[in-house]
Formats: structure tokens, C-alpha cells, sequence
């Protein structure tokens, strides 16, 4: 969303006085630490500024933003942001989710919030697990995980966050990770500036209860062939160099060597972030086994960006309507209705 | 032929058939007629739980009860004068609520074999039976006189169908010398554009008073005088209108943005329907995917300033409990009303109840006490509502409104108010710091223990709450134990001090230090009231407190109490408020309940505090 | 999913002897009728079998059909569900539920069941409104709606059920119309038969609030032009007699004359009902407005379907598992822990 | 050197340091080992609320208490006699619970500039302060020794520092002459296969063992003899296990499925996490997406015919109150566990309170009483919940089981029956109608006014249940107003009329018609017995009585209560148990309410007791 702009202040100026509360080596402080630099970039009102998180050791991340902020219960920021949006759409405002509070609990509030296209920053901190209540798996868990709560493993089939946020016909989705703080302030930054429900899902590392779950696509070794950056009218191209890529065999995804098969950048499956069907496939490059002959890498980057008239938006133009309609509203009339009697 | 007009003070219609008949609208244009003629009036509808169930079934019967007379009414009625059956089914559910000696009209027609056997009545006719000797019955066949009467129409019968109730309605305005005035308006206001629908609506209607005059079989009219109201002007309103405009008059009088987020549920959703009307006084209505997002964009919207109300009914207000929970932490204003109906569960949707006082005072986790205020009358929502938005901004306290079926549905007359006579709300907005570099203190409290509303937007006031227990003044997360221990004892002091800022408990009828006290909550009150009232007159020593501030209740609560001998509470519960009495105040307090979905009787009060009397 | 079978029953034998209490005309009589024709078509077994409803018009159908059945409270009944099933998977179970009860209030639960694929016949029945609580518009309601709660026109984007189900990776996704029963009928026999979560939206006509909203697709006048009937591994026909057909152009659907442009029939879009990308653009066939010029025909049959583990299969194979490499529980060694002492 | 042995009757020790210091380890195997040798012992473990919050902060310490003794205990002692600190932040928090003349064992290594500033201290070491001075301060440097102990184990720093809590632990058995050998085991079993480890933290322990008995600084070594328990074969348990195992047992003796389904939250999760262990024992957990799901899940598990079972704790039972009036309804047995934390909202999640019990009671819409059963210590919990799960099936009910923090975590030696020694539970299976003309009624009721468990699968009993209010015996949608009444008239009596079928209730310590009562309900018990044992050996005319069956409560409970001049309630929330006792039976029952996260101390009890004595 974009937001008020103000004197220019440092990633410091964001910060409270409060110690954070992480445990030491949290994938939180990262993300933490770019979210305050891009609102100093973006020049971002501290006073006009709203954190709204739900519960879980990422929902804590409003105390330690110099705004104002709402840490408020398991999995309803979605409904306090909406009604925040009704009647303040002055204010920039930021929700601060994790994968239980987001997904589990509170799925249908981020669906709805989705499609209403309330325009709010949505940061989901991923970490494939509980964290606060110290490590039950969640709905992102991949099927198999040994946790607390399975230690035979879970049973259930993981969400593709991605992909549910696309089907409820979100206007704006991504995905980032703690450990490359380049790409994801720029992603915040294109979030901040996105009119509408901006999605932003953030691979976090939780090195208490889930240690390395996403090392594969952040560490030197294997991030060069596990990932795929995605940038808007730029070719799918990813590995040591650049020199793998993705060309559409029909509607199958096939990786190709650019320099044994050489295949040219152009015939390469070219980023369109406002195509929503490839979109869609794009979020289903969630092979579970990453360690896979031939697996597809995990796309990170701007999935997709469209423009839809926002909730609040509609909503102040009805008044507006309203009032042009009928004029302003006279409280005395309204109570006196349409038949009225004197008794004397 | 000539006819006589015998003088009445009170008289109670009961109107009954298919849910298709149109009898609400029936019911309500008789209502708003007798109202503008200056009688007193109060209804009492009747829904069937299914939106239309079978025709001609029991199950599908729909009433609406009238009381309208030259004296001051506070009930509906117990028993009916008139009962209008427009088919065999509405005898059968009705015929026990109408007065040995009173009239039944019925719309012969509705009798035929098809609707006695829907309605379980076997072959014979309970119109010509001996069982109905005791009443006077007056068989009219609507819907062939309806059918005759716009033979010419070019309607289809279907549609000339639907205006039997026109018919009926025309012929009890002659009944009652009434003006048709009224009705002819409000037809040419609801089809207007459509010409040929306004004509036949108004033939009939006028077809049902002309047959009045000139059927034989009725000799009597009747008259009901204007009733000796207090000076004013007046208007009908039902109980979910009033809470409505409560709701609106509160946003306008402390100048906020107002925000009414709510999912649908009987019998609340009225409110919203009529609040979605209302854009033009910057009403927002937001409905939202479930009762907790509901009260959840309360609590946001609160959060940025504006007067944030969500409503449902018991179910709904269960899933709302944890955020009412968040909105105590957070010492932010909000409105929850409940429009009570019958539990527990789905229960029955659309009968009336008072069994959620408990889930308001005690229905959430932890020491988490908010203000419950109570409505008593159609009327009376619209003023205790208005209370509800006062104490909560000024107090910054989530509020528990509580309303009923009963009374949301219901209607009288109100002697509304000028805007400019309302209390006015002052909304206690923090203003930046004037040293920049002090740091604000979000908990800080004034004399009322009231901490700040500080806005976002408001430079200097930055700060962050959350449902965390929180440190004294500054607001942020405290694990001390004697911390936690000053701010729940605080957070219950605050609401306890409300009390220094209510009006003291007065009796709505008798007068202290009588033999019994009948003290009553909720929309019991006008049936209390008239039968406290009758006993008064017969000279007995009772009188009756009604309860408006449940949570904290008036300082002098006590003080009325003791100065009885004897305490009855009467309640549309399996005995709630009574706990409370005995608890708070170790008083000897008699609960006498009913829990049939349905408001007590005068009656029955009547019975039972004689009861009491001679015990 | 697939269900035990008895002798030959037929459709009145799943009748109860409570009176049905829709309002005459209303589109669920159909649906009732054709899912007792089903169930005796298949020789379901009326004790074996379950319904369970949430809160709504529709949810009343379990009183209707002689088996056993609840109605449960507002949005629940997948959570009741997957209680059942967990400890009774020999049962047949059917969900039975409205726009509001599903997706709106009851939007979370009905993702994680589909994500979890517990093995049950979810039956969704979309009215676009609404009906128990007498006419406020829905999550399913188009915009502009004018219902009760909005006078002046709802301002909500409205959910893609389909396309919602298939982001929460749904097993079986079908859509059929009170109106069609023949294809209604077909459609319940597929689902019953599919292992796993069968979501099956059914356009249903509330003539009370809302009525004619599928008009467009029930009534012989509009219906050639605006439905197209899914059938798997037959070109995507529709219009009157079956002379219109849709073609891809690379990812974009168009609509072609067969005849007057003179396409083959295998040039079409062949349905593949295993196609999860195909499905999901099946799903965008959802224009809004279904009078405008080349409105793409909105599709009815069964759009996706993939077997995936069951979630109580995979919770009886790990009891299983786990009785054995640690034998059947002894309850007796299980109080006593590993450490006791004895006070003499 | 020559060291002395005192023999002493119970001591108190208290562990503190930082959360990853491994207190919580060290003082489970500190409470295992002296269990083990035949002590009594009762522990208190008290975390910080962050996962792990900075290290060296007051916030971030973590503690864990420890009673153990020759005699009888109920509590974990009120103050420490020895307090061992890791670091200056844990000397900082937990001073104030050392007696005067206790001991302090301080890591030094922990008091180091950083340290001292992190916990807030200055520039000025205070266990070289004048202020320490009324204790025997002992100083270690536990870092230096272990590091050094471990100088050629081939492990890196990090590791080396890990076992640390090793050499305290081996300095205590060597103070209290404990053997070695329960903690060895337990190494052993913990590190399985990773030989290197096995081997360093044996030395470390071993190490620490020898610095006692070489070190010129301890002179006194303690011995505590075996208590006089009962007789039997004991372990040692923790509420949340207990709660599991009887729930495991419920449904063994039941004959059974298990569906536990649960959403984590502190401090109900380890209940899920010790269940989903044991599906060797046909136990299903469901971990759902929220709270109301495993509401939701364990109702149609239960219409399914299993034991089902829902924890959570204050702000998830909130979620669930909508589902619990539904199984009201149906009439489904359903076992509701609610670990109480410190509220209202989010609250002090990892302190204990007992603020939900008015939620418990009276936290649904509409009139929907449910059984509520209340454990009162650690081992407590296993009678209390299988008793919630035999009362839920045979009487066809949801029983709401109210544990809280403190009981959960702690631990005390428990006498574990044999499986064969439990109660049995017999569900109410309905038999398929032998006649197939007859027509089921689900809500027929047996002579404790109970209806069958008639489950799908069942020839002939198909049937059909809901929210809505239903028909007397046949079970069908009913809105007839009689019918209401006796419904819910119905439902209540089947509730009141379970106090038929449990124990009449007893005195835990003292005699009847004595001066003071102090009635208890919850953690509060150890607490109460100990102190009002004390008074009585004092010579005082006092009582104590322990509900564990709260609603009914016992059929004599009236005669106990009225049996002494003065009632008093201490309660760990502000005053609810109070109410109830007020309300029902008109008494000046007199509130003692704590409100601090913490658990009453005996001496807090005895002084409030005193008080009343000399009123
Ligand atoms: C109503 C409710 N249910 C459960 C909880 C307990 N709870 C707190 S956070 C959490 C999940 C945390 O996971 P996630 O959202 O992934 O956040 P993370 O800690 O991993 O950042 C749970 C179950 C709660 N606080 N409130
Ligand atoms: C907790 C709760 N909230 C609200 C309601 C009121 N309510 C009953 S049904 C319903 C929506 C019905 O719409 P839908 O699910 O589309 O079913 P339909 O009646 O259209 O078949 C609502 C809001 C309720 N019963 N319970
Ligand atoms: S538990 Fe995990 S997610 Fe939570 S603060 Fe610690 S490392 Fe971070
Ligand atoms: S209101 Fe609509 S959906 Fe409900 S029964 Fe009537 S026609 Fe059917
Ligand atoms: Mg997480
Ligand atoms: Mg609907």
C-alpha cells in the first residue's frame, strides 16, 4: 500500500525500547531489521503507522516497532485490520502473522481479508512450525514432520500457502526469506507500494524448534540450484550462474541446461507477474523433496500483481453516494421517522 | 342498517395465519393507525422458525398480538379480545390465548378440507363445533370477497390472493372507527410505480370496510380513545429500530466515525439491515465472514477512534467472547449487543429469553469484567443503548447491551427525543506530548481510573498494546506478580466506579419499604409493571424495580432491597439474576421463572406474587 | 467415496416421516430427491450412513433422510467430520452445507478438510444468499448485490468457491445445478465413489431471496450458450447443438463456431479431469456477467480429480504401525512409568 | 577433610538460572532421585514466558522448586532453604523466596560484568554485598570446573558449557547424599549413542559429586530419611501426564476408541504431546486448525461412540463454549480439559490462576449446565479426569475437567493403581429395536433421567440430532413452549442428579463443627492441608474441605459447610468459588483471593486464618 511520506529517519527510528525477545539466532531479527530499514527508505510516518499481529513469537514484532501496534489474539489480525481500514484509511497499516496463527487458526480471516482487498502489508512468517507453544507442527509442515504433537510424524498434507492465497483471488503475492534481506526489502518495498491486500510469505528460520527447515534454499551450497528468483519480463533462469532455465513444454514446466541444451534466454519462460494462470502454476513448484533429480526450484520474488478496487475504497465511495443521494443524514428526522403524533 | 359504537379503554387483537398471509404487515399497519390516533399501543410478534413453512401447518402459523388503548399500556396483553384466523391452523395455535366471551373472525375459506387436515383438526369444522361456544365467532370468507372485488383487476389470482389481508385490515378499521388513511398511504408509498397494485391493494381495503357496513352479521362497532399520554410527539418504533437509531444518535452526539461490524443471526439482524440504511450519516456497516472477525474489526476500528459496535445472539456472542476478553485488556470503548432468544445452542431462533445473563457477566476467561446494561421496552433500547455508547467511550470499557426477541421485535410509542436534549458522549482523545522528549504512558488514569484514547496519527503517542497482562501506566508486557495483581483489581475497580456515574435505583411502581418487592430486568417489565400496578390498586404493599445497570449496578441497589420484606425475581430464565442478588447482597431473593420462548403474563405475575403475599 | 451396500432400497426408503420445511419452489427439494435416488441407486446402507449439517436452510436436510444425521452448529460440520471419521472410517459420511455455513463462517474448517482429505461427500449448496436468516447477501454473492444488509449494493469481491478448493488442494471438485438432475445424479455417483474429499458446489435457487440467480444457466433459453457440461476426455462443446466449442491459444481459452469457422473437434480443449493446471483454469471460467458478448460458457461436471491418501487411512496405518514395534498398550506398564519405588 | 551429617525432616531447594541452563532437567532429576529414595516431594516449576528470552535477564530465568522430606507434603514449600542461582539475573528474581539464614549456591561465573548488567545489578557484585549477609552464600565457579573437567573431552565450548546443570546436580546428591545412579541411567538413556556425550556429562556429574567432598568450603552434608508414605508402589508424576494417563486409562477400561483433539496452547499442550506417544494403546490425537474444530471433531466422535476428549486452556475454551452447547444438546458425552493460566486475553500464559471457573459454570449461551470436576494436585489429576470420563459416558454429558498451570507442571510421588483397581465405566450402548415396526426415540431416558448411546452402524436406530430444541423421548424439532421448559428443566435435573452417584464430601484435614472452615478447590490444596494441619496441631478448632465435584456439587456438601461458625475460600483469582457457595446456600462464605500468577504460600494461608480466628 503506499503510505504518507515524512522528514527522512533511519532503520533506528523505528525501534523501540523494548529488548527483543527472540531467541538468540531467530530468522525474526532479520526480518525485523528490513522491514524497519524499508520504512525508513519509504519514509513511513511512525505515527502513522499501524502493526496489527496476530499471537506467536512473530506476532511479537509490533513491540518492537516504534508505531502504533495491536499484538492482539491467535489468528484474528485480519479482522482487526479490516475494521482499523473501514474507518482509518488515512493510516498505513501492517499485519505480522505466523504459519499457525495465519493458516491454521486464522485461515478464514486471511481468506476473506484476501478478497476483500483491504489495503494492508501482509507479512507471514513461515517457519513451518509452532514456535511460541515451543514446537507443535503447523499446516505448512511438510507431511512426515516429527514434532511435539507427531513424533511419529504428522499425517496431514501441508497447505502451498501460495497457491490458497491465489485462489482466493488475492491482488498481490510473494515470496521471500530472512537470509537474503535484499530480495525480501525489495519485495516489502513493491508490497508497501501495492493499492490493496499485499501477500508477502517470509521462509523463517526457528533454530529452537525447526533448525535448517529452509537451509536448502538459503545456504551457499544449495541455494544456487533449489531456488528461482523471480523478476517481472525476465526469464526463469536459476543454478550456479545462471545457467538453468525454465521453458514451458505445453503446460509442463521443464528445467533445461542453457548451456548443453543450448537453449536461448528468449525461448525461456518469461516472468509475467500480472499473468494469474501462470501464476498458479508458479506456486505449484512446491515439490516437497528438494533433494530431488530434477525437482523444480522454489520461486521466490513477486508471484503476482494485479490492481481491484479496494474494500475501503468502496466502501467511503458508498457513503459518499449515500450522502449525495439523500444529503447529509439529520439525526433529528431520522428519529422522528415518517409518522409522528402530537400528544398535548 | 343501523349499528352501535360501544366505548372501550383496552383492547388486545391477536392476528394469526400463514406465514404467506402478510400478517406482520397486517399487524403493524393496525399498529401505526391506532398509534397515530394517540391510543397507547405494544406488540408482540410471533415468527414461525421456518422462513415459510408448509402452508396450512401448525408449524407454519404466524401471529402478531396487539394492545391498544386509552390508558398507559406496558405489555402486549395477555389474552386477546380478537382473534383473526385466516386459516384452521392459526385457530389451532391461537385459540388458547383468546379471552372466554372474545370474538374470532376467521376467513372461512381457510376452513376448507385441505386446511383442516394440515391443521390436524379431522373432518369437522371447529367454526360450527360446540367447543367454540364460548366465544363469538364471525365467519367472513375473505378470500372469495377479495376475489370478487377485483374480478376486474386484470391480476392474476395468485397476486389478488396476497391482498387478502387488505381486506381484513379495511374491515377491523371500520371495526374500530378507524381512518384508512394511513394504510392507503403506505400502500401508495410501497408499490409505488406501480399503479395497477396500489388501485387493487386499495379497493380491497376499502372493500373490507364497506363490508363492514353493510354485512349484516356485525352489528357493533367499537372506539378506543386516544390514550392520556405525557405531552409530546410520538412515533411507533419497534426495539431492533430503536437500538438502530440508539446506535446512530450516539456516533452523532460525540462526533465519531461509527463502525457496526456483525454477522447475521435472529433476532439481531434487524439492527443491521436498518443500520445499512443510514450511509448518509456516515454509518459503516461492515458484515463480516463470522461473529469473532466481527468483533474483531470492532476492536480495530476502536483502536483508530470511532464507536465500534458488533451484535448477534448467544451463539454468536459465545465466538465473541475471546475478543470481548482482548477488548478488557486493551481498555479500548466497544458495544456488544445480544439480542437474546431462546438456548441453550441453536435453541429456538426465534422465540424470546433472557438466559444469557450469565455468558455476559461471567462468560469469559479470567477476571474479565465489562459493564452489562439492560434494555426494557421497544422504546427503552434506543435510550439504554445510547447509555451503553456513553459509558463505554467515557469509561473506555467494552459494554454488554442486552436486548430480547421480545422487545427487538416488538414496538410502541416513543416520545423520541430532540438530538440537542441528548446527554452528550466526550470521547477522551489523548493530545500529543508537548515535550517530545517525554515518553507517553498509554496506562496512565484519570480520577475514574479511565486511561487515554490515543489515535494513531496523533504524533508523539506512538505505543503498542496488546492482551499480554501490562505494566501499570507504561502498558508494556509485565510478568510481576504483584503487577498483575494491582491491574486485574484495577481493571474490576474502574467498572466498579461506573457506578458514581449512573443514575441511583428508582421503583417503577410503589413505593419503599413494602411487603414485597418485585424486581425484574429486561423486557418482563411492562408485564411486571401492570400487574404491580393492579396489585397497588387492590391495596396491597408491593412495588417493582427494573434493572438497567446490571454491571455495576446503582449504589442504592442495596438500600431498595433491604427496605422489603420480601424480594421476588421474576424471569425469562432458569434463574440467573436472582444467583446474582443472593450472592452479592446474601438476600433470600424467590427467582420465579418461565422458560417457554415466550414473555410472561400479567397474570402470571399477578398469581404468584400474591403467592408470596399469603405465604 | 465408496460406501457399503445392501439390499435393494429405494428412494422413499431414505425418506423420515418429518415434514420436509422449505418453502414451496425452493431448489433443495431437488437436490433431496436426487441424492435418495443416488444413495438406492448405489445401495447405501441408511445405518452405515451419516449426514451432517452445519446451520442454514440447507443444513435442515439431515432430518430428511433416514439415516443417521446432525445438525451441528454454524460453519462446524467439517470439524464434526473429521471427528467421525477419525474413529469410524467403515461409515458413509455426507456433509451438507451452505455458501454462508461454508464460506463464510465456516470457511477454515472447509479448507482443512480438503487439505487433509478425510473421505467424505461434501455437498455445498450455493445460493448466493443467505435464505435461513432471511436475505443478507453472501461471500458467494456477485457485487452490487442488493440484499438486506446491503440496500445499496454489496461491495464485496465474491469467492471463486471452486477455484478456493482447488488452492487448498481438493481431491475432487465438481459443480452441478438443482435443475439438472440427471447430470446432478451423475455427479453424486462420481463423488461418492471418489476416496477422499468430494466438493461438489450445486447452483441452488432460492426463489424466496433470490430468486433466478442461475437463471442464466437453468433455463432453456440461456442455458446452451451459458453452460458448457464437463466430460472427461470430450472437447469443450456447448451452445445449441453442441456447435460452439473452446480452443486454446497458448493459455488463453477462446470460443470457437464449429461451424462457421470450421475448427475440429480435436482441436479443442479436451477435458482432462487430472489436470490440476487445466482445472484451475477451468475454475476462471467465471466471468460475472454472463450477457456480455463472448462470455466465457460457465462449466458444470467434474472439473479436478486425484486420489491422495486419505488422512484417517494414514491414522490407522501409523496405530498400526506403532502396536507394531511397540506391541499392543499395557496399560498396567504404562502407569507405572519407568522409574517406581516401593514404600513398604 | 572431616564433614558433619545433619539429619533434616524436608527441605526446600530452589534452582534458578537461565531458560537454557537446563533447570527444569536438573531439577526433575533432583525430584526423581530423592522420589526414588522414598521422599515425599511436591515441585513447582515456574517458566519465563519467552521461548527463550535474552540471556542473563531477569525475564529470561527460569525456576524450579523443589519440596522433598520424611513427611507428608501438599506443597513445594512457601520459601527456599537453599537457592541455587546460575546467574546474577536469577539471584535478582528470586531472592525474596530464600529464608533468612537459607543457603545460596551461586555459579560465580554468572556474576561477571555482563551479567551484573543484564540483570540490572550495577557495578557492585551482591554476593560480595553487605545485604546478602543474613545468608550462608556459597560460591562456585560451576563454568571454570565443568570446562576444566571436560578440558580432553574432544567437545567444543558450547557443548562443554551445556552440562554445566551436571555439576550442580552432582554437587546436591553429594550435599544431600544422594546416589548417583537414577541420573546416570538417565544419561545414559538420553544420549544413546552418542558415547562422547554419555561419558562428558557422567564426568561433569561425577565431577561435581567430588568438588563437595573435597572442597574446603562445605563442611555439612544433609541427609532427608524415606517419608512415611503409605504403603505402596509409587512414581513420580506431573499434572499434565497424570491427565493423560487417565484419559489412556478412561478408555482402556471403557472399552473404548480414544479421539483426543487439541490445538496447543500453554499449558495444555504437553497433555497432546504425552497422548500422541502412546498409539500403541489405540489412542487417536487430532491436532485441529483451531480450538473450535477439536470442539467440533470431538462431538462427532463421540456421536461416532468414542471417548472424546478437547483441552485447551482460558482463551481456547472461550473458542469452544459454542460446541460445548451443542453437546448440551445433544446429549453426547464429551470431556472438556481446561488447564487454567493467568487471565483475562492473552494474560500471563505460563503463570497459573483459577479465574476460569465462572467461565466453566456459567460461560454458555442459554441455560447449558455442564458437569465440572476439579483436580487438586499433580496426581490428582489422573482420579479427577477418569472419574470427568466415566461421569461423561454414563451420564451421557459434557464434563468440563478445570486443572491449572501450577498442578500441570508440578510433580509428586503418586501410588499408581492397577489397571484392574479402576472404576469401570460403562457406556450406555443403545441394541438395534427387536421389533422393526417400533420407532426409535433417542431422547427416552433411563431412571438417572440418562438417554441411550445409539451409534451409526446400528440397524434400526437410525436417527437424527441438532441444536434446535427437541421433542421430549422422540428427539424431533420441537418449538412448543411446554416442551422448552421441561427440556431444559430436563437437563438440569439429569445434571443434579449425578450427585446420586458420586462420593458425599469429606473433611481433608480437622473435624466437623469446628470454628473456621477453610474450603478449597483446585492447586490450592497442598497449601490449605499443610496450613490448616499446622493450626490444628496448634490447638485451633479449624478444617479443611476439597471440592472436587464442583457442579453438582455433593448431596451432604449443604451440612458440611453449615457445620462451622465460619467459612473461608481461598481462591487464585478474585472470588468466584465464593459466589457460588453465597448464592446456593446463603452464607457469608469470606473470600481470600490471590491474584499473582503464583500459588499460595502455607503461610499466607495460615496468617488469613488466623485473622478469621481472631475476628
Ligand atoms: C486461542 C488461542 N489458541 C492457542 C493459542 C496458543 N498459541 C499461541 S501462538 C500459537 C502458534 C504459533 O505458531 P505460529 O503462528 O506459526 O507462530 P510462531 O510462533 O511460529 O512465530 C499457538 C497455538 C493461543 N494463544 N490462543
Ligand atoms: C454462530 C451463528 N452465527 C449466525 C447464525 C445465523 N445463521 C444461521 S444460517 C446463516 C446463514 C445461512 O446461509 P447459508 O449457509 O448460505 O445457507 P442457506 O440458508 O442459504 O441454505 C446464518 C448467518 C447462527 N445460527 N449461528
Ligand atoms: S522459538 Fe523459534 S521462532 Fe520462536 S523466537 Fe525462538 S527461534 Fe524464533
Ligand atoms: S429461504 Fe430460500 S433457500 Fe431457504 S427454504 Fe426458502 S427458498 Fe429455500
Ligand atoms: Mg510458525
Ligand atoms: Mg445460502
Amino acid at each position: 500500500m503506499t503510505t504518507p511520506t515524512s522528514n527522512i529517519k533511519t532503520a533506528k527510528d523505528y525501534a523501540t525500547d523494548q529488548d527483543v525477545r527472540w531467541c538468540p539466532g531467530c530468522g525474526d531479527y532479520s526480518i525485523l531489521k528490513q522491514v524497519q530499514s524499508v520504512l525508513a527508505d519509504e519514509g513511513v510516518k511512525t505515527e502513522d503507522t499501524v502493526f496489527i499481529s496476530g499471537i506467536g513469537c512473530s506476532s511479537r514484532f509490533p513491540y518492537y516497532m516504534n508505531t502504533y501496534g495491536i499484538h492482539s489474539i491467535h489468528g484474528r489480525a485480519p479482522a482487526l485490520v479490516s475494521g482499523l481500514r473501514s474507518v482509518r484509511p488515512d493510516l498505513s497499516v501492517w499485519m505480522i502473522t505466523g504459519d499457525g496463527d495465519s493458516l491454521s487458526i486464522g485461515g478464514n480471516h486471511l481468506i476473506h481479508i484476501l478478497r476483500r482487498n483491504f489495503d494492508v502489508n501482509i507479512l507471514l512468517f513461515n517457519n513451518e512450525i509452532y514456535g511460541l507453544t515451543k514446537g507443535q507442527y503447523s499446516p505448512t509442515s511438510p507431511s512426515g514432520q516429527i514434532s511435539k504433537s507427531t513424533p511419529m510424524g504428522s499425517i496431514d498434507h501441508p497447505f502451498n500457502p501460495l497457491a490458497l492465497c491465489l485462489g482466493a483471488d488475492a491482488t498481490f503475492v510473494a515470496r521471500a526469506m530472512d537470509r537474503d534481506p535484499k530480495q525480501l526489502r525489495s519485495i516489502l518495498a513493491a508490497a508497501n507500494n501495492h493499492k490493496g491486500t499485499s501477500l508477502v510469505e517470509i521462509y523463517q528460520n526457528c533454530n529452537v524448534f525447526n533448525d535448517g527447515a529452509f537451509f536448502v534454499y538459503t545456504e551457499k551450497q544449495s541455494k544456487p540450484q533449489s531456488t528461482l528468483f523471480l523478476e517481472h519480463g525476465e526469464p526463469l533462469v536459476f543454478g550456479e550462474g545462471n545457467t538453468k532455465g525454465i521453458k514451458l513444454d505445453g503446460f509442463k514446466p521443464i528445467i533445461v541446461d542453457l548451456e548443453a541444451d543450448g537453449v536461448l534466454k528468449d525461448e525461456l519462460w518469461i516472468h509475467d507477474k500480472h499473468d494469474q494462470v501462470k501464476a498458479l502454476m508458479l506456486t505449484r513448484f512446491f515439490d516437497d523433496n528438494q533433494n530431488a533429480e530434477n525437482a523444480l526450484p522454489r520461486p521466490f520474488g513477486i508471484f503476482y500483481e494485479t490492481q481491484r478496487g479496494t474494500y475501503e475504497d468502496a466502501l467511503h465511495e458508498q457513503l459518499k453516494h449515500a450522502r449525495e443521494i439523500k444529503g447529509e443524514g439529520d439525526l433529528d428526522k431520522l428519529l422522528a421517522g415518517t409518522n409522528t403524533w402530537e400528544i398535548n | 342498517m343501523e349499528k352501535t359504537l360501544e366505548l372501550k379503554k383496552e383492547v388486545t387483537i391477536l392476528f394469526a395465519g400463514d406465514s404467506g398471509d402478510g400478517i406482520q404487515l397486517t399487524g403493524n399497519q393496525f399498529t401505526n393507525t391506532n398509534a397515530l390516533f394517540g391510543n397507547d399501543v405494544s406488540t408482540f410478534p410471533n415468527f414461525p422458525a421456518e422462513i415459510r413453512a408448509p402452508q396450512g401447518t401448525v408449524a407454519g402459523v404466524s401471529g402478531f398480538q396487539l394492545n391498544f388503548g386509552s390508558l398507559d399500556l406496558f405489555s402486549p396483553g395477555d389474552m386477546a379480545d380478537v382473534l383473526v384466523v385466516m386459516n384452521a391452523a392459526a385457530l389451532k395455535a391461537n385459540i388458547g390465548n383468546l379471552k372466554t366471551g372474545g370474538t374470532i373472525i376467521a376467513n372461512s375459506s381457510g376452513f376448507d378440507k385441505k386446511n383442516l387436515r394440515l391443521a390436524g383438526y379431522g373432518d369437522e369444522n371447529p367454526l360450527q363445533a360446540r367447543s367454540l361456544d364460548k366465544y363469538r365467532v364471525h365467519e367472513i370468507d375473505v378470500t372469495k370477497l377479495t376475489r370478487s372485488a377485483l374480478v376486474d383487476s386484470g391480476l392474476g389470482t395468485k397476486e389478488i390472493d396476497r391482498s387478502k389481508n387488505m381486506f381484513v385490515l379495511g374491515f377491523l378499521y371500520w371495526m374500530y372507527s378507524r381512518s384508512l388513511e394511513t394504510t392507503i398511504k403506505f400502500i401508495q408509498n410501497k408499490f409505488k410505480g406501480k399503479q395497477h397494485l396500489i388501485d387493487a391493494n386499495v379497493k380491497v381495503l376499502k372493500a373490507g370496510y364497506h363490508y363492514g357496513d353493510t354485512s349484516e352479521t356485525f352489528t357493533s362497532r367499537y372506539d378506543v380513545k386516544p390514550a392520556d399520554l405525557p405531552k409530546g410527539t410520538y412515533r411507533n418504533v419497534m426495539g431492533n429500530q430503536a437500538t438502530a437509531l440508539g446506535i446512530v444518535a450516539a456516533a452523532h452526539r460525540s462526533n465519531m466515525q461509527l463502525l457496526y461490524a456483525s454477522y447475521p443471526i435472529t433476532p439481531a439482524s434487524d439492527i443491521l439491515h436498518e443500520l445499512a440504511r443510514h450511509k448518509n450519516f456516515g454509518v459503516k456497516t461492515f458484515q463480516a465472514e463470522d461473529e469473532i472477525a466481527a468483533a474483531g474489526a470492532a476492536i480495530g476500528a476502536s483502536f483508530g477512534g470511532a464507536l465500534a459496535v458488533t451484535a448477534s445472539s448467544g451463539p454468536g456472542i459465545a465466538l465473541k467472547t475471546e475478543a470481548i476478553g482482548l477488548a478488557v485488556m486493551l481498555e479500548l470503548p466497544m458495544v456488544i449487543v445480544n439480542v437474546q432468544r431462546g438456548g441453550p445452542s441453536t435453541g429456538l431462533p426465534t422465540k424470546t429469553e433472557q438466559s444469557d445473563l450469565f455468558q455476559a457477566l461471567y462468560g469469559r476467561n479470567g477476571e474479565a469484567q465489562v459493564v452489562v446494561i439492560s434494555a426494557h421496552s421497544p422504546s427503552h433500547c434506543f435510550d439504554a443503548v445510547y447509555e451503553a455508547c456513553r459509558i463505554a467511550v467515557e469509561h473506555m470499557t467494552p459494554v454488554i447491551f442486552l436486548s430480547d426477541g421480545y422487545m427487538a421485535n416488538g414496538s410502541e410509542p416513543w416520545a423520541f427525543p430532540k438530538s440537542s436534549d441528548l446527554k452528550p458522549i466526550k470521547p477522551k482523545f489523548a493530545k500529543p506530548l508537548e515535550n517530545v522528549e517525554e515518553k507517553y504512558l498509554p496506562y496512565l488514569r484519570d480520577e475514574k481510573l479511565v486511561r487515554e484514547w490515543a489515535i494513531p496519527g496523533t504524533k508523539t503517542l506512538e505505543h503498542r498494546v496488546g492482551g499480554l497482562e501490562k505494566e501499570k501506566d507504561t502498558g508494556n508486557v509485565s510478568y510481576d506478580p504483584e503487577n498483575h495483581e494491582h491491574m486485574v483489581k484495577t481493571r474490576a475497580a474502574k467498572i466498579a466506579k461506573i457506578a458514581d456515574y449512573i443514575p441511583q435505583q428508582t421503583l417503577a411502581a410503589g413505593e419503599m419499604d413494602g411487603d414485597v418487592l418485585v424486581l425484574g430486568w429486561g423486557s418482563t417489565y411492562g408485564a411486571i409493571k401492570t400487574a404491580v400496578n393492579e396489585l397497588i390498586a387492590e391495596g396491597y404493599k408491593v412495588a417493582h424495580a427494573h434493572l438497567t445497570y446490571i454491571n455495576p449496578m446503582p449504589n442504592n441497589i442495596e438500600e431498595v432491597l433491604k427496605s422489603f420484606k420480601k424480594i421476588i425475581i421474576p424471569e425469562l430464565n432458569d434463574a440467573q439474576m436472582v444467583n446474582i442478588i443472593r450472592s452479592k447482597f446474601l438476600l433470600p431473593a424467590i427467582p420465579y421463572n418461565k422458560i417457554q420462548g415466550l414473555p410472561f403474563t400479567i397474570q402470571e405475575i399477578k398469581a404468584k406474587v400474591l403467592e408470596i403475599l399469603n405465604a
